[in-house]
């Protein structure tokens, strides 16, 4: 790995990050490209049952409900791995491990076998404005991602009695999908938006809506974060690469300042979102996570967008893998909510606490 | 712009199942307006006027506030035909303009493009020092007559379309900025094919070429302007026309995803508008600054470019030689002589004459910053749009989104931010770059 | 500009030390070059054109590339100037106008000043939604004859050397927006003082005073325009033509830091010079790029306030009227007769024949976008300056840091920049603010 | 101390930093206007005894030498807690305990004693072009602060042996002093340039000038990153603070959406500055502690910006306090060198990596 020495890791988080890019480079690298042009395909599935025997698709879960139990740093680090080969590919996972932190607060050993079997993936769905009355559903939850037949969906509908957490699956009546093949990024995962009228949930949340809710945000603000610094360490690697072999005004372009520049501001952006995560990591609370996720996901498309730069004509071409990134990198900044509502988010939560 | 803008989204979306696609249709479109004789003289049929950098700029900021892809299509070509116009050729200028005023008037589109990058040479081949030192694939033998060209360009806008395309290529690939010479290809020479499209992020209606050529003859009489000239007086002098049209692209984008963004920010969705809140008002206003801030940049530029260019072509020696009956020029001897040294030269006498080096010098200056500065200013336009709609489930984020992907080219093309910010540093501050019209019976580099 | 530059840091140093010194010398040598005019219309022997704006925020800029504090003292007393001007209070051109242009004259500076801002009311003054739920301090109450004065003005720029002040207060502190009234106080009345000057971070050679009223009568004639159209025809107004100069001092501020730092980069240290390396080059084009936006704003700005102003400057009935001898105007019966509602009516006749409210009302728009673009950028611009000379122990690092304390203040007075940005999305984007010249005969408020 | 909940730090963190709040709150905020407006004061000097008593003065010299020997992330908490009250005492303290670094490369617990004494501090001179030959020095050395009467200046020259790390003092013969009583920021201390004539350092150090250079360096990036961190939290709190008092448009300022979002910016930038020191304080490397400074750096001028425009005209003046807080962030982005110059390092340090 090119780059500063990294701050130590111990040794269980080392562990799990060389695992993690072994993950990426074997499974994920020789397929990005392929995942990037199909939905839904074989090639997906293959590489999804490979992360499931790694744990990665109940990561979160404790072990007693038969997950493996691990803390959001662990799965940061292995987002981050995989991202720096396939982001989309990152955010399907992260969706996924999301939509099922709110079981910790339940004893359903058989949701969590359910949701975690691999085919379909669960997701979250946070964007969006959904109600429930009576248990019916309605309203509309937009840029929800991993949406196939059938997938369990986590919504957080508001009631009369307040925060609600609660599964459909997408198949369900009263449940619609309007997929769209053409987002910005993530073109991995299957991005839809979901129309909601009276849809009945498959399960709720009766205890610690509020928490887990919250814990689900944490994560998504968290994952988000690693992602976005797995795009900016590969925009890095491609850029420096590139630099170091494209000749322009007769020297290799990484002697040119303007190059250079831009190649050591990348660094120091990766540097400042990995600071933000580990940091967010140790302390059970919101507002750290949604600080992380702005710093990173602006360094990434930062860096994603000088990627290209440094690439000139090249980056701006499919065929090259640099774009890809800087597409990529907008969701990250884009999702799950305007930056400045974050930063409003933020606001209230300082005046909460006086 | 009315045409665009309902098929704007869904062109684009096409492109990526089918990359080698062109919609003709667009430049049709383009016919039915004049947009493809913008830069051609009145004289000759053309729509050009007076200010003709002025409404070549206005164009493109209109248009590409619809769809920078398809003003791409049309840009490309007038950058084609600017090489043609700026050398003075008119020896070729009847027949090469004048088919492509008839195929506007039949909606018969007849386009050109204008070939510089090269696989290994992107900046290299957009500024002098660069040159000097560049690596070429492309180079042009000289043979009995004319010239052999081997080799290949990449990212071609419009190359896969033109039917006339200006290329420049260095004579010796060891002296590249000495033998840098502009040269009029012709599509159905023998030996020339543009093999490959790529997919780009964005812009996508128009095509980036490849082209490849293989011992493709070119006459002697398809010299733009002198051997060896074609850095100084070619492509600097064509950039310090087009690059202000560029900034131009960058404030259409902006000015589009702009659009976009109020008509998102005045409609109401559970009840309430996003201008409601004060945090809205005061991004719409920031967005508001930079596109007049572009506005001023490219618009000054733009005058300064007329009152350069309006001084030829209101010249009255220019005025009375397209004033002759077409066949006059279009007759063998007349024609000859004006593809001839002695032509050239009276030609070149005529624009020495009425282009000051310095004039267009600084023109070159204030086109490049424009470039700089413009597109900068639209990328972040499109870039903190986006970031404001965040997760939005409407036509107006794909908009947008459309948008940040078009607006990273204008970052790029006609030479990276980067280069032309040294331009202007070079022009400005060190003195040390210069466009050059040379002295008429410029000796050839080479023979 | 000459005088200031070998003065400037100077200057600003002693200030800190002697927080209450002014230097007169600099208003002298304004008078010298007709500085102290520029707002007053030829005919009354002032310096002012029909290019009068844009001759304004030429000079500001110009003034402050040497020094913005000296620039501003001169500025505060144009802005001063402003309101008496624009509300065509005649009945008291000839008396102190033509003070200001003997004195200038005779280079024994007589200057105005402009008094808007009240402790715990800064935005709150500077915009009608906010004007009407603000917390005042100043009140003008209505009394035999004329108004008592009471209370506080703070950071007047100007306050604590101006003979004349303009000054805006509420005749009725609860209902401030309807009743805000532009008086005009002369120094020597009873009851008025400046007790304070403040120590700014920057912008030092002019001082911001505090100026306290103690029943301070002001007659009837005193009042500029109308009772109750001190914000719509008043503030507005005022602000509608003075945005735009600021903007440029704010342009002048960036511009003195570019020529430093371009010193700079230009100046051997070690064997090698800054400009050198690439990365200076790329930051120049850079700030040159920003110096070039804020000139594009603010002269933009500038020509549209010219064309409108213009009209009324150069309306027959204006020139008539200013065109008689001074002795007919400044006769009792005439004067009484202008400062009367009678006099009042006629002049807004024919302001409001000559100015159209959506003229103004665009003008003021433009002049606060280029108000708060230009006032970003030099702050951006003194900012990178100073990242990229980082310890240096040069005389232009001590400039540049100067200029970063100057620059400061252009986004905070004349409305901060936010309230700026409000302003721009009201006009343009909501509609909901304009600036009304009243119909004559317009009421009293409170009598 | 408002603001989002801080990450855990281990008890004898928190302690140090209760124990510098104190310190700050009770020495240093009373006097930090008098500090601000009078060099070389009594009531300075009153302030640095009381410092020399918690041991600020012999802070990371190792014990054996007779100092603490606490270790950088201590000295960071130290100094972001002063610096909230005074960030010119701050830097002070910091120029001072960085001259010491080199020490810990030698025996000399004389020099230790001697240096941290009290009066006169000594000094780091990092800016500036300085060269020896022969045991003589020349050339000159800018920005320097703690500049009195005999103060010993730790000094980086290059010599035909390559780099040396020596001491002088500012009352040597060959040692010029020029002051400048008008620098931007950071006015509580003595601001000079130093030329260099001839003359002779009392010491100079005959190995690990590399290793002893490097580490000083590291401390003076560190340092000034938790100065600005301390910046940017008063900056927040005196903005919050009147943002809460202060009414216009009918409502206290916080409730404009422009002034919210200005004060989340600044929250935002000050867990970004502090993720960043912590960890660049966990690997003994300078390119960590360059992007620390960076970010917080930056982060610092952004925060104490804000903090004027959201005091309005009451920002601009010097009575009310927070325009200091702008002049004294930007020395915290001026120094030791430009920006860019610190992005080139970074690169080369990668670079030589590999």
């Amino acid at each position: 790995m090119i780059g500063i020495p990294w701050a130590k890791e111990s040794k269980q988080y080392a562990v799990l990050r060389s695992n993690a890019m072994n993950f990426a480079g074997s499974e994920l690298a020789p397929v990005a490209d392929e995942l990037e042009n199909t939905v839904d395909s074989p090639t997906f599935w293959r590489v999804v049952e490979k992360a499931a025997d790694m744990g990665m698709l109940a990561a979160l879960v404790p072990e007693k409900l038969g997950g493996e139990g691990v803390d959001p740093y662990s799965l940061c680090v292995a987002l981050e791995e995989c991202a720096v080969e396939s982001a989309g590919f990152a955010a399907s996972l992260l969706f996924h491990n999301a939509a099922l932190v709110p079981l910790a607060y339940t004893e359903r050993k058989d949701l969590v076998e359910e949701m975690s079997s691999g085919k379909p993936l669960a997701t979250t769905a946070t964007a969006g404005t959904v109600s429930m009355e009576g248990e019916r559903l309605s309203g509309k939850a937009t840029f929800v991602f991993n949406v196939l037949e059938g997938s369990p969906v986590l919504l957080f509908p508001t009631s009369s009695a307040g925060q609600e957490v609660v599964y459909v699956k997408t198949d369900y009546p009263g449940v619609g999908v309007r997929k769209d093949p053409y987002p910005l990024g993530w073109r991995v995962s299957s991005f839809a938006s979901i129309e909601l009228s009276g849809a009945e949930p498959f399960f709720a949340l009766r205890e610690f809506q509020r928490e887990a809710k919250a814990a689900t945000e944490r994560i998504v603000y968290l994952g988000l974060a690693a992602i976005s610094v797995g795009i900016a360490r590969k925009s890095f690697e491609k850029a420096y690469e590139y630099a170091r072999q494209r000749y322009q005004g007769g020297k290799i372009i990484i002697e040119h300042q303007a190059m250079r520049m831009m190649l050591a501001r990348m660094l120091c952006g990766i540097e400042e979102g990995k600071a933000a995560i580990r940091r967010a990591c140790e302390v059970d609370d919101l507002a750290p996570a949604i600080i992380a996720w702005r710093r990173a996901g602006s360094n990434a498309c930062q860096a994603a967008m000088d990627g290209v730069q440094i690439h000139g004509g090249y980056g701006y071409m499919r065929d090259y893998g640099m774009e890809r990134l800087m597409r990529d990198a907008k969701y990250c900044q884009m999702y799950p909510a305007p930056e400045e509502e974050g930063l409003l988010r933020i606001m209230e939560m300082v005046e909460e606490r006086g | 712009r009315n045409y665009a803008l309902p098929k704007a989204l869904d062109l684009d979306r096409r492109m990526e199942e089918e990359p080698e696609y062109f919609d003709w249709e667009i430049m049709r479109q383009a016919c039915r307006y004049r947009f493809l004789s913008i830069f051609i003289p009145k004289q000759l049929g053309g729509s050009a006027t007076e200010l003709m950098v002025s409404n070549t700029s206005l164009l493109m900021d209109e248009l590409c506030s619809g769809c920078s892809g398809m003003a791409l299509a049309i840009g490309a070509h007038s950058l084609g035909v600017a090489p043609l116009v700026t050398s003075g050729a008119i020896g070729h200028w009847d027949r090469i303009l004048g088919e492509i005023v008839e195929g506007e008037r039949r909606l018969e589109p007849v386009t050109m493009a204008y070939a510089i990058t090269e696989p290994s040479a992107g900046t290299d081949v957009e500024e002098p020092e660069f040159l000097e030192v560049a690596k070429l694939s492309l180079e042009a033998r000289r043979v009995e007559g004319g010239y052999l060209l081997n080799g290949r360009k990449c990212f071609i806008s419009g190359g896969s379309e033109a039917k006339y395309i200006t290329v420049c290529a260095a004579l010796d690939k060891n002296r590249p900025l000495e033998t840098w010479t502009t040269f009029l290809v012709e599509r159905d020479m023998k030996g020339f094919s543009s093999p490959r499209v790529e997919l780009k992020m964005g812009q996508r209606a128009s095509h980036a070429a490849e082209l490849l050529f293989e011992d493709v003859f070119v006459p002697d009489s398809h010299v733009l302007g002198y051997e060896g000239d074609g850095m100084a007086n070619g492509i600097l002098m064509v950039m310090a026309a087009s690059r202000g049209p560029v900034g131009a692209i960058a404030t259409g984008i902006a000015r589009g995803a702009f659009e976009h963004f109020l008509r998102w920010a005045k409609t109401k969705r559970n009840g309430k508008r996003p201008i409601d809140e004060d945090r809205i008002r005061m991004n719409l206003a920031d967005m508001w600054g930079m596109i007049q801030e572009n506005r001023g940049l490219y618009m000054s530029n733009a005058l300064l470019g007329d009152s350069i260019f309006g001084k030829v072509m209101s010249a009255p020696v220019m005025i009375l030689t397209l004033s002759l009956p077409s066949f006059v020029r279009t007759n063998k001897l007349t024609n000859d002589f004006l593809n001839s040294r002695y032509g050239k030269a009276m030609i070149n006498a005529i624009m020495r004459y009425y282009i000051k080096d310095d004039d267009i010098t600084q023109l070159l200056e204030t086109a490049s910053l424009a470039k700089f500065s413009c597109a900068d200013n639209a990328m972040e336009l499109c870039s903190r749009a986006l970031n404001l709609m965040g997760p939005d489930d409407s036509e107006e984020r794909r908009w947008v989104e459309k948008c940040y992907r078009d607006a990273k080219l204008t970052q790029i093309y006609e030479g990276t931010n980067q280069l032309n910010r040294l331009v202007v540093n070079n022009v400005r501050f060190e003195e040390t770059l210069k466009v050059e019209i040379p002295r008429p019976f410029k000796k050839g580099v080479v023979s």
